[in-house]
């Protein structure tokens, strides 16, 4: 990306703030994609000790059942959920689902696509989130 | 050297009229290379600013005739119109609506698919055609969507255009600033069509955008065209406060009322036959009567102004055909036309004069074509009627498109390039402008000229005032303002700036000098030392051309088929 | 490929990896969470052939949804002909390389080759 | 007899106040960096940034590079980045800011020209590229006998997508813009959405190719800032979305 197109560039493309809860689920929905296929990839690493028999496994599982471990694992189960749920509010969405009917704007400008029902999406998104992180934590240290 | 570029046809100015010569002649000469160029990006010349309408007679099915569009105008023009060009305008236009509709225009419809017209000032039937009340917005964007399709139209965005070049007799190029770059170029071209619109900035308070310079008018005049009947300002009944933004003649088209601070519809003194839809000069004029009678109400900014009452139209009717003047009441003055009376106030809006042109829009000068608001073809005559204005450059637009085709195809050109032409233009503008000294702000010698204008030459006039405006003018051309701060080549806004004042000066003066010759009242010339009309006098266009010792002012006669003048009573 | 195509299969997956997913996180939780990584019930869920089917399945969906997901974030921030093709193939080629790493386990541990 | 006097921008008047305008500052020819001047400028509840910014350019800073022209929000000349977000200029109200400082910097997403003004050639090429125009028999539309029929609901469809000013704010404003130097853009997939509604049209397939691309449509992420920037209620991500639907098989 050269200088002079002046482009915004990674931080802008990043930064949630200035536009609003629908910039701030197209920051979290490429976070938690992305922290999902981290996850994914060390998963398949993780669950492919089982080759190395019993005693391999359960070496791995003690590295992987700390603390840390839980708590990693709490936030994937948050990302996973978030990303679920405002994946299937995205693809509905890209279907043209939900978005609003095209009508002659009224001053002051309100754009149809921003609406409540995407809003509530998201926000259940995150609340789901959120309960699905308090749940996993629940089960996983409650033992 | 001085860069250089060519085209076979130049057009200049891509508002209405010079998208819709550009469509014309693409279409007609595949093969020749069209070059728009425009001080402003296309797209954002002033047409887009248009609101109301664009007449046409569309229901001859419902008594609508072509006939009756053409005594309008001409009545409406008060009886300087020149017939044959008012003939061609309203037999041409129907059709160019129906064309606009196929490129993709937006119209308002009927509910049975239809396109619909609302009603105008001074039409004795409701004939313009209407897309919301973005009508100019929404033409530019189908003329440019259209232009998209043809390869051989090319853009020249941002490029200040500075003079013609000839040989005498015939067209041979142009010399521009690229704004981007600064640099100096010469745009040679077989032909030219001048298309830079009106000059209204001439007024502090307009409905114009900031670009409507005179300078299109003034590169004419210098390359020694003439321009006609320049005293006839059009002022708009109803410029919003405080920042003159029009709000459209569609708004009583709809049905909104004037009021006076008595509450009263005033116009049924003036008008009785069509209230608050009498022509624009006789609404104005109306208007500032009863301010000065002590009828109107003033401004928080210490302006006098008038009421517009939309409020009995309702919310959903005024969303739905005036959303545009919603935003611009709402946003700008902070007034809700639903609920509140707008404040408004004659103001510049449209100028009837330009380049003198015959009904063809052809200038003094073989190979350059006129259109639009900058040429002055006499189809208003004293005084437009809203939506004829759109209409003609569409009109013209088309015929001049075709017209300069059929030129630069009938035409070759092999006179030598005139090299010192464009040594004088780049002397003229680089060391007499550009490199030029001085210590007065030019900016402030543009608000008082355009300020001179507003209080010496609005909508009533008379002698004292207009002589002391042109005492005033002349003596601010003395000053020392042609300089310019920036130094900076690129995107010198500033440089285009001081030529605009410039051109400002030459055109001003001739605004005063016509009106100062012109001792009757006729349509939007109105004298209170000469208030009767004066046909054995004045019927006739005024036409100045330069001379660096001022401009020579000369007459042309107008031309009358079937009306007479008489009275002009609504 | 067409970028639509390509898009609608990244929607598809993300779909059927919706149902799938659950059922997978399901069976952790339906066993209580510890118990069900224990190495004989983990083994044994290996050895269950329709289970271990539906973790390769879940393992294709998800590596081709991930690995596009990565090509699109990746195509976003930069542009250039050889970048572009680098991030395509690159993703492709990794997208084959989990698959093929995963597969390995799930077939041979279902194979009982442990 | 007494002419009412002009009203002249410069009238101060005791409701008037006044705030710090910062002007972004940079000519890349012969610039390193751009940097902000600092002007203090009276304003009256209706004065817009544009009028300010104007303001300076007349009486105290002359070189001040900015593009303007209709001042009514109808042209997309003014584009800007005040206070952190996209807008245009002209309708945006200093009194509306809630600010003491009000900042303007030049649009990103645009390659600079100098201060506040921006190349728009993208956005031209990008435009065209899309088909902005009716497409259907060149008889058909050559002729001009008859008029298409279209309903008012008709109309409905897609009239909200023609409001489009040009301005380049969702440009602006869109993250995906924010790195790829070749997405096509909100305003020209919007503007391939006007057209694609039209019931006058027949286009559909071939403009859904053009936008079918790896920097086409798909870019698109429902992020919603274009709709939020945009001054003229076009609503870019609504008809993008919709687009999208066709290309889906939600829609036909
Ligand atoms: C607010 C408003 C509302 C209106 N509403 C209506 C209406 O409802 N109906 C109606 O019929 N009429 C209306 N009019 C009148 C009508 O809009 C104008 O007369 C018409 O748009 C003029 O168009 P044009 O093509 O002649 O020029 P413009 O649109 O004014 O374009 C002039 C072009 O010339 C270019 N130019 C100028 N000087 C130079 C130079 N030196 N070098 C290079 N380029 C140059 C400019 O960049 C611009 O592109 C309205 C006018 C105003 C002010
Ligand atoms: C199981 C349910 C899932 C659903 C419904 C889902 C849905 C989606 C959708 C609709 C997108 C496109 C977003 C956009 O274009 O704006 C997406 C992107 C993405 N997904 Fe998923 N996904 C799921 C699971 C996963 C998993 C498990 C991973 C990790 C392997 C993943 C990784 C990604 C990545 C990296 C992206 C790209 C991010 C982006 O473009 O914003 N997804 N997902
Ligand atoms: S869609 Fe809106 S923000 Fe984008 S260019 Fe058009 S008017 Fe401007
Ligand atoms: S901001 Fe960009 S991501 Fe899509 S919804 Fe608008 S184009
Ligand atoms: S100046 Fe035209 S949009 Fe602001």
């Amino acid at each position: 990306m050269s200088k002079d197109e002046h482009r915004e560039g990674i931080k802008g493309m990043a930064n949630p703030t200035r536009y609003g809860i629908e910039r701030v689920a197209y920051w979290l929905m490429r976070l938690s994609g992305l922290g999902l296929l981290a996850y994914f990839v060390g998963h398949i690493y993780e669950t492919s000790n089982i080759l190395r028999g019993q005693v391999g496994w359960n070496e791995f599982l003690e590295l992987t059942q700390t603390t840390e471990g839980h708590l990693v694992l709490a936030i994937v189960i948050a990302m996973c959920v978030f990303h679920t749920v405002n994946g299937i509010r995205v693809m509905l969405g890209h279907g043209g689902i939900g978005v609003g009917k095209p009508a002659r704007p009224d001053y002051p400008y309100e754009p149809a696509s921003q609406n409540y029902r995407h809003k509530i999406g998201i926000y259940s998104a995150i609340l789901l989130a959120a309960i699905a992180m308090m749940y996993g934590l629940a089960v996983m240290f409650g033992e | 050297m001085v860069d250089s570029l060519e085209f076979d046809l130049i057009i200049c100015g891509s508002g209405l009229a010079g998208l819709r010569a550009a469509i014309a002649a693409a279409k007609k000469g595949p093969h020749l290379k069209i070059g728009i160029v425009s001080k402003v990006q296309v797209m954002r010349s002033h047409s887009v600013s248009a609101e109301g309408g664009t007449a046409a007679v569309l229901f001859e099915d419902e008594g609508d005739t072509i006939e009756s569009h053409v005594y309008d105008t001409v009545k409406g023009s008060d009886f300087l119109a020149d017939q044959d060009v008012a003939e061609r305008l309203c037999v041409e236009m129907p059709q160019e609506i129906r064309q606009l509709d196929h490129w993709g225009m937006p119209w308002s419809r009927r509910d049975d698919g239809r396109i619909d017209q609302r009603n105008f000032g001074g039409y004795s039937f409701p004939r313009a055609t209407y897309a919301s009340d973005k009508v100019g917005f929404f033409e530019m964007q189908t003329l440019y969507d259209t232009c998209q399709k043809f390869e051989n139209i090319e853009y020249l965005n941002e490029w200040f255009v500075t003079s013609i070049i000839h040989d005498g007799k015939r067209f041979m190029g142009v010399t521009a600033i690229e704004l981007g770059s600064g640099t100096f170029y010469t745009i040679k071209g077989k032909a030219l069509i001048i298309a830079t619109g009106g000059a209204g900035r001439l007024y502090s308070f307009s409905t114009y955008a900031l670009s409507s310079t005179p300078d299109g008018l003034d590169m004419g005049l210098r390359a020694g065209m003439a321009l006609k009947d320049m005293e006839f300002v059009q002022f708009h009944p109803t410029g919003i406060l405080p920042s003159g933004i029009l709000i459209t003649e569609g708004a009583r088209g709809e049905g909104g009322y004037l009021l006076n601070n008595k509450g009263e519809r005033f116009m049924k003194t003036y008008a009785a036959g069509k209230m608050e839809l009498a022509p624009r000069d006789i609404v104005s004029r109306s208007i500032m009567t009863e301010i000065q009678e002590g009828r109107g109400f003033k401004h928080e900014t210490g302006v006098d102004c008038m009421k517009l009452d939309l409020r009995h139209l309702g919310d959903e009717k005024i969303k739905e055909k005036l959303g545009g003047i919603r935003e611009i009441s709402i946003k700008f003055s902070g007034q809700d036309p639903a609920q509140d009376l707008l404040d408004i106030r004659p103001v510049c809006h449209y100028m009837m004069g330009g380049l003198h042109t015959d009904i063809d829009g052809a200038t003094e000068i073989q190979g350059v074509w006129a259109a639009g608001e900058a040429a002055c073809n006499s189809v208003h005559g004293s005084n437009r009627l809203g939506a004829n204005s759109t209409s003609e450059c569409i009109v013209w637009g088309k015929i001049t498109g075709e017209l300069a085709i059929d030129y630069i195809q009938k035409n070759e050109s092999s006179n030598p390039w005139p090299h010192h032409l464009v040594a004088a233009e780049e002397k003229r503008i680089y060391d007499g402008i550009f490199r030029g000294n001085g210590d007065v702000n030019p900016y402030e010698i543009r608000q008082q000229l355009t300020d001179t204008m507003n209080e010496k030459a609005y909508v009533y006039k008379n002698e004292t005032n207009l002589v002391e405006g042109l005492k005033k003018i002349r003596e601010l051309k003395q000053q020392t303002w042609k300089h310019v701060d920036d130094k900076a080549k690129e995107y010198n806004t500033n440089f285009a700036n001081v030529m605009e004042l410039d051109s400002m000066f030459r055109v001003a003066e001739i605004v005063l000098l016509g009106a100062i010759n012109r001792k009757e009242s006729r349509g939007a010339h109105a004298r209170t030392d000469f208030p009767k009309r004066d046909d054995a006098n004045f019927l006739h266009h005024t036409l100045a051309y330069y001379d660096p010792n001022g401009p020579i002012m000369k007459t042309h006669p107008v031309t009358i088929t079937k009306y007479q003048p008489v009275e002009r009573k609504y | 490929m067409r970028e639509s195509t390509i898009m609608k299969i990244h929607y598809g997956t993300a779909l059927a990896a919706v149902a799938l997913v659950a059922v997978h996180i399901l069976m952790r939780l339906t066993q209580g969470f510890a118990e069900s990584l224990e190495y004989e019930n983990v083994l044994a869920n290996y050895k269950f052939i329709p289970y271990a089917a539906m973790l390769e399945l879940i393992l294709i969906l998800l590596s081709v949804h991930g690995f596009n997901g990565l090509r699109v974030i990746l195509l976003e921030l930069k542009q250039g002909r050889i970048y572009e093709k680098a991030v395509s193939y690159g993703c492709l080629a990794a997208m084959i390389g989990l698959i093929a790493y995963g597969s390995r386990t799930i077939i041979m541990t279902n194979m009982g080759m442990v | 007899m007494a002419q009412v006097s002009s009203i002249s921008n410069e009238q101060t008047s005791p409701t008037s106040k006044l705030i710090t305008l910062r002007i972004s500052r940079f000519n890349p020819e012969h610039d390193e960096s751009s940097g902000f001047m600092e002007f203090s400028v009276s304003y009256e509840k209706w004065t817009t940034v544009l009028e300010a910014i104007l303001d300076v350019k007349k009486h105290h800073d002359h070189s001040v590079g900015v593009r303007y022209s209709c001042r009514q929000a109808t042209c997309g000349s003014c584009g800007m980045i005040i206070n952190g977000k996209p807008r245009l200029a002209c309708f945006t109200k200093i009194s509306e800011l809630n600010s003491d400082v009000v900042t303007v910097e030049p649009m990103n997403n645009f390659p600079i020209i100098r201060d506040l003004a921006v190349k728009f050639e993208k956005l031209f090429d990008t435009h065209q590229k899309i088909k902005p125009y009716l497409i259907r028999d060149d008889t058909e539309i050559e002729s001009n006998e008859k008029e298409f029929l279209q309903s008012p609901e008709e109309v409905e469809q897609y009239i909200q997508f023609a409001n489009c000013i040009k301005c380049g704010l969702c440009n602006s404003a869109c993250p995906t813009m924010a790195t790829d130097s070749s997405f096509v853009g909100p305003q020209a997939l919007a503007q391939a959405y006007r057209y694609v509604a039209d019931s006058r049209d027949k286009g559909k397939d071939s403009r859904l190719k053009i936008i079918d691309d790896s920097h086409g449509i798909w870019r698109c992420h429902f992020a919603g800032s274009c709709s939020q920037v945009c001054p003229k209620g076009v609503d870019p991500a609504m008809g993008i979305q919709l687009l999208r639907g066709y290309m889906l098989g939600f829609r036909s």
